[in-house]
């Protein structure tokens, strides 16, 4: 009996899809770390000044975010952390997407769906802090900050 | 049924076999079977070391290594084989060394190295550090190195893949060869775990590295899967097995369980003691004490059990204290074993004495070879295109018995040879030679009669009685009656064997039946052992006759050959008859027949063996 | 030092003395899945008799051998060194030769089932494959350049220390199939391949470690690892899985910067 | 990749329930933070837009979210530097429970200091 069948390994080996080297990993896991550090400040600035100063949420109006807005540190403050909080979210949530949807396609569509959600965002936010009008014309005085009148 | 062509074929991924596979894949097209994991073989869990006269921590030199393995084998080594060993060990732990395997290091960056039993100074003068070591886990790192090195030479594995049948030119169960004639190994069949399926490997070359048989008895420091597989289909393809006999008998055994825990804890400075507190290997060995061969060690231990100085509530055990050692020293020299202390006794010891019996550990015999691994098919005679390596071979360098770090040794030089032979063999031959008509078929037949068997004897029943005779009667001493007894017992057994049946009928993973398949082979083997162990009434290493208490050189300076033949086959297996070899013990349809072979002798005269 | 699966409430020491074992009643409920049987796995429950020593290895066996010789499982050394049997005990990745059974609540059916994450093929066997198959791809071998010594390769006490730790793997795949993101993202390389690059990175006589750290560098190397430590609770070696990943992460930036 | 059938629950330990807790945390104020920048952004449409949508930031119900959001900010902050730790201070991994112990001790220790006060400003009289 010599049947001549040159048959390759039996169990079809593994194959890794496709290698997708660079830094470009390294320097989104350094980021998130540098930027979670920098956020601690932010944020805790943020929610400190907010929540707990003076009559905490309940102050919060249209007036009190006039007021903040005026001073260009308040705006580069929020500026920045418009920025890191959402480059730092969308960048988690793009390492969730790639956990947890397996298929391509779904990997595809979920990803767009959100940098069109950091876009706009960061856009919008952007914006609004930089052309934001503390003092309206045309608003009733009462709900504007105490400076607009002065 | 698939085939596939190679020019060599390796059986066994242990380190003989990866060994073997890394010398013979660079010059040969090579496949290695194997029916575990290359990384799950048994070599993986060899502790203590391996030893080769680097010279590295103090004065050394191969010859005085040379001696050692062959007084340690009570002078039944082939002085030739242990010679090429112990020179070509340096080479074999530098090639290991420089493949990456971390070993200890002297503070100067060299391999470091340890004392061993049995391994001495100027022929036997003292203690000498011979063994190279990686922690207690050598026999991982070689394991894992091999493996490594493998990966990186892109060695083709076929992995759990039994192989079930040698495939030979001319049946020597029936055929009657005569001297000279051509006898040639022409491929395996192997049986895809996985899928169920058969697969034909035709080859110019095989090399049998399938390892050792501990599953023969109850208490053993082997792995469910050593089943002696390699042995078993040699001999049932009618090759002889050599000095089956010789069982090793490890003394420092977790009490009860079997698990072992190197030598290298009484190298490091362990104690034994028994009941009293006593250090009782000063009084069985003066010079060396719990540094002794092992077999003297084990008798000793067991015999302080027999005299009712055995520890623990049923005084069966003796103690392993390490108690006097630094715990850091421990920590750093023995730490695997150790934590077997602890995890499987609940023992701590550091403060307490680990208990400790003697354990079935590693079989001096096997498929006999000569030094560049090519297998005999009696006395003299090779069988062509066939080599073995590894505790299922031997060459003989253990002769009765083995020092410790010495098998580490044997699978790397005399894997590498049988690898390196294998594939200059395989270079010489042209053509692959036609493998029989229906390869398959005795297989085939083997494993539908046992799956289609209804039902019958349970596997494990039949496999437990045959363990626990070979423990109760041909462990550390035997006699006449007791060897009897036991071989009394194997053919109850065979006969019974032939009624087992599995409960799964399955194809995929049907591990129920490669365990049936596996009881067979271990039925065999013990068989082998205890008729080789009957006809040597003499006490020689680790074959310990209470009834013959003394060596007996003038009958006994014979290699045992066992053969299976027909029953109406001649008696007298070749022309070396000495003492009993001529002994026979039907089994049915075949019987044993028993032959010799002379031991070589070069430089080294019997001696007394004293430590 | 090894993995413990509960605290138990009894390690008082020399109480378990060879000899002195006594036996009792253990039930398993083990994941049972044959596709030649049927498409669904389904549980079973056993109940065996058990000593003071014995492992759920030894219960699984006394199953197989006396009461369903077609409950499937790999197995070799016995004693937690060749990596065969890697399984989930009650919900954790153990050996199943390095559990005891006296340190599990035996009150509740002990519940076995196969690692997670890779292919299960018959009831607690799994493709290894996948895990391999990364293995392979760091490269696990010493990689050197120019001539070879001639003796030994001189390699400090120190240097020899450095990467102990991950020498001990035995592939056994307990921590990879313990951690969350193989599960759902399986081309992940793993903590176990990781470690065994670390091996090689760290061994002073190596050369290869740039292109090690290359192939980790992947989207699907060491930045996907998220420190949830499952790696390192389940390894039976006792090896700081994470730390290993961490040390490479770190070796990688410093390579960066 | 074929799946594997899916079996019990992985019991991990302290490290991977945190790191759970870290991703919900995580997505959750992640799309808070949406929804907080479209909101803001209404004092670009006009201050009484802004302002009623801002109103309902102070209900009761809100408040308690609120409370709820800081605690999973303070707890994913204080995390991630636990993580940050982890990962770049070589005694982190073996730290890693305690410092997951001072985080949660973090955590309420800010809780403490928050929560009154701001509960206060919820439900209390203005
Ligand atoms: C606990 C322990 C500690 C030891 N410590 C030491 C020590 O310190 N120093 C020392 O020198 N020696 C030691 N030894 C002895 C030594 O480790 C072994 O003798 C040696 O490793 C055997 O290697 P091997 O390659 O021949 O076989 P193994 O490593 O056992 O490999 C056998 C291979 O054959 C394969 N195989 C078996 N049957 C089949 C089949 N039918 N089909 C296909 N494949 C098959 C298996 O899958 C496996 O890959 C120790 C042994 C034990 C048990
Ligand atoms: C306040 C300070 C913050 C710190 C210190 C911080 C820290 C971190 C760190 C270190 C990680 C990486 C975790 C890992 O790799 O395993 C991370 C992940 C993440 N962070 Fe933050 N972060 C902060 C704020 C935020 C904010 C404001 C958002 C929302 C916009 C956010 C959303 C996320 C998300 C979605 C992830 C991914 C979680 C995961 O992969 O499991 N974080 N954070
Ligand atoms: S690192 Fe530990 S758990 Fe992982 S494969 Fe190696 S030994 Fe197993
Ligand atoms: S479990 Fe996985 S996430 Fe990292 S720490 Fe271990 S690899
Ligand atoms: S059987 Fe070898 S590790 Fe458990």
């Amino acid at each position: 009996m010599t049947t001549q069948t040159d048959i390759p390994t039996p169990r079809s080996p593994y194959v890794r899809r496709k290698t997708t080297r660079g830094n470009f990993e390294l320097y989104s896991w350094v980021f998130m770390r540098a930027s979670g550090v920098v956020l601690v400040v932010l944020v805790f600035g943020h929610l400190f000044v907010n929540l707990m100063v003076g009559d905490g949420v309940k102050a919060i109006d249209f007036a009190f975010v006039g007021g903040k807005w005026s001073s260009p540190f308040w705006q580069i403050w929020d500026l920045l952390m418009l920025w890191l909080a959402m480059i730092h979210g969308t960048n988690g949530v793009r390492t969730i997407i790639n956990d947890y949807a397996q298929r391509d396609l779904t990997r595809g569509v979920l990803k767009s769906l959100l940098y069109l959600a950091f876009t706009i965002t960061v856009v919008l936010g952007t914006l609004v802090i930089f052309t934001f009008e503390p003092c309206p014309p045309d608003a009733p005085a009462e709900l504007l900050a105490s400076f607009c009148t002065a | 049924m698939q085939t596939h062509q190679y020019d060599v074929v390796i059986v066994g991924a242990g380190g003989a076999g990866m060994r073997a596979a890394l010398e013979a894949s660079k010059g040969a097209r090579t496949a290695v079977i194997s029916k575990l994991y290359p990384t799950r073989s048994h070599t993986g869990a060899a502790q203590g070391g391996m030893c080769a006269a680097l010279a590295n921590v103090e004065e050394d030199n191969w010859e005085w290594h040379t001696f050692d393995t062959i007084k340690g084998g009570d002078y039944l080594v082939d002085q030739d084989a242990a010679e090429v060993m112990a020179k070509e060990a340096i080479d074999a732990v530098l090639d290991l060394e420089r493949m990456g395997l971390p070993f200890n290091r002297t503070p100067e960056g060299r391999i470091d190295q340890r004392r061993f039993g049995g391994h001495t100074r100027n022929h036997g003068e003292a203690a000498v550090r011979r063994a190279c070591y990686a922690a207690d886990r050598t026999g991982h790192m070689i394991l894992q190195t091999l493996y490594q090195n493998c990966v990186k030479q892109d060695v083709e594995f076929y992995n759990e893949f039994y192989v079930l049948d040698l495939l030979t030119d001319h049946d020597l169960t029936t055929e009657d060869i005569e001297d000279g004639a051509e006898v040639n190994a022409t491929g395996v069949v192997a049986y895809d775990l996985a899928t169920g399926e058969l697969h034909v490997f035709q080859t110019k070359a095989v090399v049998f590295a399938t390892g050792g048989a501990g599953k023969i008895f109850k208490t053993t420091s082997n792995a469910h899967t050593l089943t002696g597989d390699g042995m078993a289909l040699a001999y049932r393809r009618g090759l002889p097995l050599e000095d089956m006999e010789f069982f090793q008998f490890h003394p420092t055994g977790l009490a009860g369980l079997g698990i072992l825990l190197s030598e290298a804890a009484r190298g490091e400075g362990g104690i034994l003691r028994n009941a009293d507190g006593e250090r009782f290997m000063e009084r069985y060995a003066p010079t060396i004490k719990d540094l002794a061969p092992r077999d003297i060690v084990a008798r000793s231990m067991a015999n302080e059990v027999r005299e009712g100085r055995g520890a623990g509530p049923n005084k069966d055990y003796v103690l392993l204290d390490l108690t006097h050692l630094e715990p850091a020293h421990i920590d750093a020299k023995l730490p695997d074993i150790t934590e077997f202390a602890r995890t499987y006794l609940g023992i701590e010891p550091y403060t307490e004495p680990v208990p400790v019996y003697p354990t079935a550990h590693y079989a001096m015999g096997g498929v006999p070879t000569n030094i560049k691994g090519e297998v005999l098919r009696d006395g003299h005679n090779v069988v062509k295109g066939l080599y073995a390596a590894g505790e299922v071979a031997c060459v003989s360098v253990h002769g009765s018995n083995r020092l410790g770090t010495n098998s580490l040794l044997d699978i790397n030089v005399f894997g590498k040879r049988a690898g390196r032979s294998a594939a200059a063999y395989a270079q010489t031959v042209e053509q692959h030679l036609p493998i029989v008509e229906g390869p398959t078929a005795r297989v085939e037949a083997q494993l539908s009669e046992m799956r289609d068997r209804p039902d019958g004897e349970r596997v494990a029943d039949v496999r437990q009685a045959l363990q626990e005779t070979m423990d109760a009667n041909a462990q550390v001493f035997r006699t006449d009656e007791s060897l009897n007894k036991a071989a009394a017992d194997i053919r109850e057994l065979q006969k019974r064997y032939r009624n087992v049946s599995v409960q799964d009928k399955g194809s995929l993973f049907n591990t129920d039946l490669l365990e049936a398949i596996e009881l067979g082979f271990l039925l065999d083997i013990a068989e082998v052992t205890v008729v080789a162990a009957l006809n040597r009434r003499e006490s020689r290493g680790g074959h310990y006759r209470e009834d013959f208490p003394d060596r007996d050189d003038d009958n006994y300076m014979l290699h045992t050959m066992a053969y299976r033949r027909p029953t109406s086959a001649p008696d007298a297996a070749d022309g070396h008859v000495a003492g009993y070899f001529d002994h026979v013990e039907d089994f049915g349809d075949y019987k044993v027949v028993l032959g010799s072979k002379p031991v070589t002798m070069t430089r080294y005269e019997p001696m007394e063996r004293k430590y | 030092m090894t993995a413990v699966l509960e605290n138990s409430t009894d390690t008082s020491g020399s109480e378990a003395q060879a000899g002195a074992v006594s036996s009792f009643q253990v039930t398993l409920k083990i994941r049972r899945y044959n596709p030649e049987v049927a498409a669904e796995a389904y549980w079973e429950e056993h109940t065996v008799t058990a000593h003071g020593t014995d492992r759920v290895l030894d219960a699984l066996h006394k199953i197989k051998w006396e009461l369903d010789g077609s409950l499937t499982f790999r197995r070799s050394c016995a004693h937690g060194v060749c990596g065969s049997d890697a399984m989930r005990i009650n919900g954790r990745n153990r050996l199943a030769c390095k559990t005891l059974l006296k340190d599990i609540n035996p009150d509740k059916p002990i519940v076995v089932e196969a690692i997670k994450g890779l292919p299960v093929l018959k009831d607690l066997v799994v493709d290894m494959e996948p895990f391999f198959a990364s293995y392979r791809e760091i490269m696990p071998f010493l990689i050197t350049s120019g001539n070879e010594p001639s003796r030994e390769n001189i390699q400090s006490q120190a240097d020899r220390d450095r990467f102990d730790d991950t020498t001990k793997c035995i592939l056994c795949a307990a921590c990879t199939s313990s951690c969350p993101v193989f599960w759902t993202d399986g081309q992940y390389f793993g903590p176990a391949a990781i470690v065994n690059a670390h091996r090689f990175i760290f061994d002073s006589r190596d050369q290869g470690g740039t292109q090690r750290l290359e192939v980790l560098n992947d989207k699907e190397g060491v930045w996907r690892c998220r420190t949830t430590f499952n790696c390192t609770e389940a390894c039976p070696r006792g090896i700081e899985v994470t730390k290993a990943i961490q040390e490479v992460k770190r070796a990688m930036i410093t390579r960066a910067f | 990749m074929p799946t594997a059938p899916a079996g019990t629950l992985y019991r991990g330990r302290e490290g991977m329930w945190s790191w759970v807790a870290h991703r919900v945390t995580g997505v959750s104020i992640f799309f808070f933070l949406l929804v907080h920048v479209l909101d803001t952004s209404l004092v670009r449409v006009s201050p009484e837009a802004y302002n009623a949508v801002i109103g309902t930031y102070q209900t009761p119900i809100m408040g308690l979210g609120e409370a709820g959001l800081v605690a999973a900010i303070v707890f994913h902050a204080f995390n991630g530097l636990r993580i940050a730790l982890v990962d770049y201070w070589s005694k982190g991994p073996r730290y890693q429970r305690v410092m997951l112990w001072v985080v949660l001790g973090l955590l309420v220790v800010t809780m403490a200091g928050f929560l009154p006060r701001h509960l206060m400003n919820v439900f209390g009289a203005s």
